[in-house]
């Protein structure tokens, strides 16, 4: 499904993402792992095409490496090419446009792909709560609600595959469980998601390979399982 | 000072070149008006990084308040400035102390309503001219070339006093706040309170430039105020160069001198600027004043620099000759007695021992090392190599065992002579000596080290700080003439030659006394330094620090040299 | 009070130009970051050309047209070749390059069309209309209206456009953040060029509305230019129809002043009056808050 | 030394901060650590003064910051370091770290504009930057630009402007940010190195092997609140703290 060979994320001076090769296959979740600052958002921005380089004249941000999308060299793609291809990024910290309206922001998730009409029905079936708001401002919801509504919005656009940086952060942990819910249900409909998560052991209990970061280098790579019952993980997380 | 005066000879020769010709008199009275204008943008905008578009408003109050005292209250021109000076300081205050708070554009369109406003009502007052302006304002002196004086000398004085201004904390802190906010916050910058000296300070240049304006043309109107010389004041510096003192001054005589030295209708004057806005914004932000310094040290200078050279290779060396190893090297000898080696530093030659090589009861050596002044020069740059060459010098003269004395990169030879070749090292003299596990050079400062070829201003400035308490400052510039003799690859191959050397086995070969001088102005050797290197040589010597001397004790002060010198060579061990 | 009724109804056409061109000033800077001081010139070059199609054919909705297109393509020129490889610029930076551009397009005017004011047409010349009231008529010229009836057609198809349109919603998105906008495939190059190309147009339409009173002359819209930012001053930046709001605000209040202060000294007290407000809430009184870049 | 007492912080509706207590005593490495959005950089901010507080105190030996601005902390002996890194770009490493020191300048403005006053205290302040440059190994990048260094230079430029000002205290924000493993242990050392200078140290960071490494006290905060206090070891072993970083079982 996806393939990524020898990613470099560079800002500036600082090297976010140090030349990292992993993949996610079809119906798959894969978590990535590490301590924050580690390079995990970095990774998901260089695969969207979230960083542009092209045609700026005093940026010194840089995306260097080979990304495989369904068979397709996709490295040189802007990020609207990546979207229409279905690979979505529901990025930290929500991201949601503060003064549209729900139904608005649900809008512009469709923007690129997806059948608006379709796809809504859906969208509200998982979060009943959006629908019941639908014109109001997005900075009127709660921090919850925002977070639903984004993940929303990256499924009005219809994903072949999804990438989450963090979808847990912030929440309660009833709000945790109702979104991990929604991402089993998305991997039954067989949409292999690609998950950055803090909350380590959660993520790790649905996926079923991840990879484990430190400062920008993948330094281990294994079945969820396997790892569940490492100390590795501790390792990275704790230091210990 | 010395700035001041060159640039007050420049002025006055300028003065007398176009004694007779009064127009081009009156265009440079004109450039020093706006730049003294510029340079008070260049406070704000420059050095405290408030972009303001509105600062020919500023000029607007002090020629106004100048002409309307002048023809209505027939004051002197003393009380005219200051008085416009006050006014401007106080409208500076009044509008800058609630709009410094605002960022970025919003505070440019504050300063844009605010010159608009000023010019609009001084359009609307029939009192004040209206639209027609204030014409026949009195002149203050007849001749052009008294006007051009006195516009002359402000401009030299009020540069004079800004840079006082610059150097000081206060610069320091307005510089801080135009980097980062947040930080000069945090150390201690009350981030209003600089802003509005820095608004004051620009608005009074701009009055005081208003004022002679006023006096020196004997016309104005509102129009002379608007937009257009406020965007024309910041191309000035920006073209110049912003964050120096003479960026205004180039950039106002290319934006005011250009129109008038060339027929005034024909030069799209306003596409030139736009043009140059843009270009120098995106590509050349540093501004003229910068390319011009770059292109002084790379190119202007190197004739004058052949010229040192071939003046130089026509004296004749005064010392003797010896051939080492297949080169010629150059010494001279001093006195009687116990044999000294005296071996000199990186960018230097025997010359810097010429004050200490007169002592009591010994016979020194001081050397050219092999590519230096008058030795010959070699392919073999490296410290170790050196250290064979002055033992094959001793070799070739007869001397077994000698007192070695070494300066800087010397003594990193002598320290490698002591490793090599223990035995001809009687006793060690080491002068703020670099550490035997080398120093790195950091990369980004060979591009100094090449420029230092061509460059002698920067070879001086260079001197100058290794050496704060030479206060000779002929003797300076024959030391620096001297180093243009050198191999022209030295200047890289000792940076890399430094960073690579390792003598931290010294303590097992070496068993005889040394002693290491350090002045606590050292900008190349610190204390830490010095003791990291002590550690490596061993208790059979001791560290002395001296106060108030930089990297050069034997030019700095030679009497406290020798003092040290005997004290260590009379002993007995 | 009939003088100020006199003044409120003279106030609203200026009040639409002031407001059109706040829109057009509000909408770049709410969309790309950069708050384009050489709008009014841009527009000036659209009305140029638009007159000068007017000496060729003689058709004014032509010449209008013309000049219309040749503003949106001056945005694009402006997006694609200065503004878009310097998005990250400062804003004092930003601030001098546009700036640049006004001095360039002033000169540029001038070496191409000459220095001379040319007399342009009204949209609509008839008869004024005349209100007879007890002590004094209230007279409302034809072209006032017309203009009047012009800026808020066109503010009604910008509302609808921004409002409704994918387009449109698209643009609000980019604005509110970038990241989001990005993510969901929004090419924001795009957003961003249709956002000079838009704004340049409506100046250049203001350009026209303007032409016969200032003529077409180099400088014939730096006085709007001032006035547009007043009225984003005065409706915030943040919306471009607190723009037009503010427009509206400030041109009934210049005429209305004209009543109480002589008449040459009113822009000065307006100005300081913006001043006032820019100071007191930079978010102008209209807005409920103002986003910048960071 | 330092104490947070019951500190609350809010943003409009929302509590960033709540009840904060915790000490950093004198001469101790303290950290604060927490996952992301936890409010780690809001009490920095409190103690700073760059955010205000709604509710408590913060007490530096015994004085009160809260009623102080940012520009007036220096002078209470508290130095910070900035996440981002905040040099100032177009001054050299020599005026950046003489920045940290110029606070000390005290005269009034117009004395500026005198020869004798110009240059206040070159000497003292030469001295002080020659010092401290020496400490981080920077003397060579004295005369250097910050565009011409590599990051973790950067950072110890950093580190010796805020040495420069001598403070008692020492705020850092996330100083391993961004370095490569290499450079982490060197920012290391040099904590420890200004913690036998007799400095103080509250430390934000993510990297939990330099936390681990250095600090004598660890406090942890989760949705605003304290979840955790202890040494290392006590906070490693606390299940609350790993379930905060690993998440429920």
């Amino acid at each position: 499904m996806l393939e990524v060979q020898n990613l470099v994320v560079k800002y500036g001076a600082v090297q976010a993402v140090k030349g990292n090769s992993f993949a996610v296959r079809e119906g798959e979740i894969v978590s990535i792992l590490g301590a924050n600052g580690a390079g995990k958002s970095s990774t998901l921005f260089g695969v969207a095409g979230m960083i542009d380089t092209r045609g700026k004249l005093f940026s010194k941000d840089v995306v260097e490496g080979k990304i495989v999308f369904q068979g397709q060299d996709i490295s040189d793609y802007s990020n609207s090419k990546r979207v229409k291809m279905g690979l979505i990024l529901c990025p930290e910290g929500r991201r949601n446009f503060p003064e549209l309206t729900i139904k608005e922001n649900l809008k512009m998730g469709a923007y690129c792909r997806g059948d608006f009409n379709k796809k809504i029905d859906f969208v509200y079936s998982l979060f009943p709560r959006l629908k019941e708001r639908q014109i109001q401002l997005a900075n009127s919801l709660s921090g919850g609600e925002q977070q639903m509504l984004a993940i929303g919005r990256s499924l009005m656009s219809d994903p072949v595959m999804l990438m989450l940086d963090e979808p847990s952060l912030g929440l309660s942990p009833v709000l945790i469980d109702e979104v991990f819910a929604v991402l089993v249900k998305l991997k039954e409909k067989g949409i292999p998601i690609l998950l950055v998560e803090q909350n380590a052991i959660r993520s790790l209990k649905i996926s079923d390979r991840a990879y484990i970061l430190e400062t920008g280098k993948i330094v281990h790579e294994d079945k969820a399982q396997t790892i569940l019952n490492d100390e590795k993980l501790k390792k990275a997380y704790l230091g210990l | 000072m010395k700035n001041v005066i060159k640039a007050a000879i420049l002025a006055i020769v300028v003065g007398f070149v176009f004694m007779d010709k009064p127009f081009v008199l009156l265009v440079f009275s004109t450039i020093a008006i706006m730049s003294i204008a510029a340079l008070g943008l260049n406070i704000l905008s420059g050095y405290a990084g408030v972009v303001s578009i509105g600062h020919a408003a500023f000029m607007l109050i002090g020629a106004y308040t100048s002409a309307m005292m002048s023809i209505h209250l027939h004051t002197p021109f003393a009380v005219n400035v200051i008085t416009g000076a006050i006014l401007s300081a106080i409208f500076s205050l009044v509008f800058g102390v609630p709009a410094l708070r605002l960022a970025g554009f919003y505070l440019a369109i504050a300063t844009l309503a605010m010159m608009e406003a000023l010019v609009q009502f001084t359009y609307a007052s029939e009192f004040l001219g209206a639209a027609q302006g204030i014409k026949n304002i009195p002149r203050l002196f007849q001749s052009e070339l008294a006007v051009y004086a006195l516009n002359a000398a402000a401009l030299i004085g009020i540069s004079y006093l800004i840079n006082l201004m610059i150097k000081s904390p206060v610069g320091v802190k307005f510089k801080m706040l135009r980097d980062s906010e947040m930080a000069s916050s945090a150390y201690g910058v009350n981030v209003s309170v600089t802003k509005i000296q820095a608004f004051v300070v620009s608005a009074v240049l701009c009055s005081i430039a208003g004022s002679l304006y006023a006096h020196t043309i004997g016309y104005i109107g509102p129009e002379d105020f608007g937009l257009f010389p406020s965007v024309m004041l910041l191309a000035m510096i920006l073209i110049g160069g912003m964050a120096t003192v003479s960026g205004g001054v180039i950039g106002a005589a290319i934006i005011t001198g250009l129109p008038f030295f060339f027929s005034r209708g024909k030069i799209p004057m306003s596409l030139i600027v736009g043009v140059a806005l843009i270009f120098f914004v995106l590509f050349s932000p540093a501004g003229l004043v910068y390319r011009i310094s770059v292109i002084y040290g790379k190119y202007l200078q190197r004739p004058y620099i052949w010229l040192i050279r071939v003046i130089l290779k026509m004296l004749k060396p005064t010392g003797k000759f010896v051939t080492v190893n297949g080169v010629k090297m150059h010494y001279v000898e001093h006195g009687e007695g116990q044999p000294v080696i005296m071996i000199h530093g990186n960018l230097a030659h025997h010359k810097w021992y010429q004050k200490v090589w007169d002592l009591q009861g010994y016979k020194t050596y001081a050397i050219d090392l092999p590519n230096h002044m008058w030795s010959e020069w070699t392919e073999s740059v490296s410290i170790e190599k050196y250290a064979d060459f002055v033992k094959g010098f001793m070799a070739e003269l007869g001397i077994s065992k000698a007192i070695i004395v070494g300066h800087s990169l010397g003594g990193a030879v002598a320290m490698n002579l002591a490793v090599k070749y223990p035995d001809a090292v009687d006793k060690l003299v080491l002068l703020a000596a670099g550490p035997p596990t080398g120093i790195q050079s950091a990369p980004e400062r060979y591009p100094v080290y090449e420029r230092l070829k061509t460059d002698k201003n920067m070879l001086k400035m260079f001197m100058k700080a290794v050496a704060p308490g030479l206060k000779d400052m002929l003797l300076m510039d024959k030391l620096v003439n001297y180093v243009f003799l050198q191999n022209p690859m030295v200047y890289i191959a000792h940076a890399d030659e430094v960073g690579k050397f390792n003598i931290t086995n010294i303590k097992s070969q070496y068993k005889n006394p040394y002693i290491f001088l350090l002045g606590d102005k050292d900008i190349a050797i610190s204390k830490n330094m010095a003791e990291a290197t002590l550690a490596y040589l061993g208790s059979n010597g001791k560290l002395i620090m001296h106060e108030g001397i930089g990297h050069a004790l034997i030019m700095e002060n030679p009497e406290l040299f020798k003092k040290e010198f005997y004290a260590f060579a009379n002993q007995s061990i | 009070m009939l003088l100020i009724i006199q003044g409120i109804l003279s106030g609203i056409p200026a009040g639409v130009t002031y407001g059109l061109m706040g829109f057009s000033i509000a909408l770049i800077f709410r969309t790309t970051g950069v708050m384009n001081f050489a709008i009014g010139h841009c527009g000036m070059m659209g009305v140029f050309f638009g007159w000068m199609i007017l000496g060729f054919t003689n058709s004014l909705p032509l010449a209008i047209l013309s000049g219309v297109v040749f503003g949106w393509i001056l945005g694009v020129v402006i997006e694609r070749f200065l503004m878009r490889p310097i998005n990250n610029m400062s804003h004092g930076g930003m601030l001098i390059i546009t700036l640049g551009l006004l001095f360039i397009f002033t000169d540029a005017a001038m070496l191409i069309w000459g220095t001379e004011a040319y007399p342009f047409p009204e949209i609509y010349a008839g008869a004024p209309l005349i209100f007879n009231t007890s002590a004094q008529p209230i007279i409302i010229s034809a072209n006032d209206v017309a203009l009047t009836i012009v800026g808020l057609v066109l503010s009604v198809i910008l509302a609808l456009i921004l409002g409704y349109t994918k387009i449109g919603i698209a643009s609000r998105a980019r604005a509110q953040d970038v990241i989001g906008a990005r993510v969901v495939g929004i090419n924001t190059d795009r957003i961003d060029m249709i956002a000079w190309s838009a704004g340049i147009a409506i100046a250049v339409i203001v350009g026209f509305l303007v032409a016969p009173k200032e003529s077409v002359q180099p400088n014939m819209l730096l006085n709007l230019l001032i006035f547009g930012l007043v009225a984003c001053v005065l409706g915030g930046f943040g919306s471009p129809f607190g723009a037009i709001a503010g427009g509206l605000v400030l041109g009934v209040l210049e005429k209305v002043a004209t009543v109480f202060v002589p008449v040459d000294y009113r822009l000065a007290i307006i100005l300081f009056i913006v001043i006032a407000v820019l100071v007191l809430k930079p978010s102008g009184i209209f807005a409920k808050h103002v986003k910048t870049r960071a | 030394m330092l104490q947070i007492k019951d500190v609350t912080v809010k943003f409009g509706g929302l509590t960033a901060v709540k009840n904060m207590n915790f000490e950093v005593k004198k001469n101790e490495i303290h950290s604060l650590i927490g996952p992301n959005g936890a409010g780690k950089t809001t009490v920095f901010n409190a103690i700073t003064g760059v955010v205000d507080t709604a509710a408590g105190d913060v007490l530096l030996n015994g004085k009160s910051l809260i009623s102080l601005n940012t520009n007036q902390m220096i002078y209470q002996g508290l130095a910070r370091t900035f996440q981002n890194l905040q040099l100032f770009r177009f001054m050299s490493v020599y005026e950046n770290i003489y920045a940290g020191y110029v606070h000390n300048y005290k005269k009034s403005f117009i004395s500026v504009f005198f020869k004798q006053n110009a240059s206040f205290d070159q000497g003292e302040a030469f001295a002080r930057v020659m010092e401290v440059a020496d400490m981080m190994h920077i003397r060579e990048r004295l005369g250097s630009f910050p565009d011409q260094l590599p990051y973790g230079i950067l950072k110890r430029v950093e580190l010796a402007r805020a040495m420069a000002s001598d403070p008692q205290l020492i705020l850092f924000d996330e100083p391993a940010a961004g370095l490569t493993n290499e450079e982490t242990k060197e920012v290391i050392d040099v904590i420890k190195l200004l913690q036998n200078k007799g400095k103080t140290i509250l430390l934000v960071e993510h990297d939990m092997n330099l936390v681990m490494k250095v600090s004598d006290r660890i406090t942890v905060m989760n949705f605003g609140e304290k979840i955790a206090e202890g040494t290392p070891q006590e906070v490693a072993n606390n299940p609350e703290v790993i379930k905060v970083y690993l998440g429920s079982h």
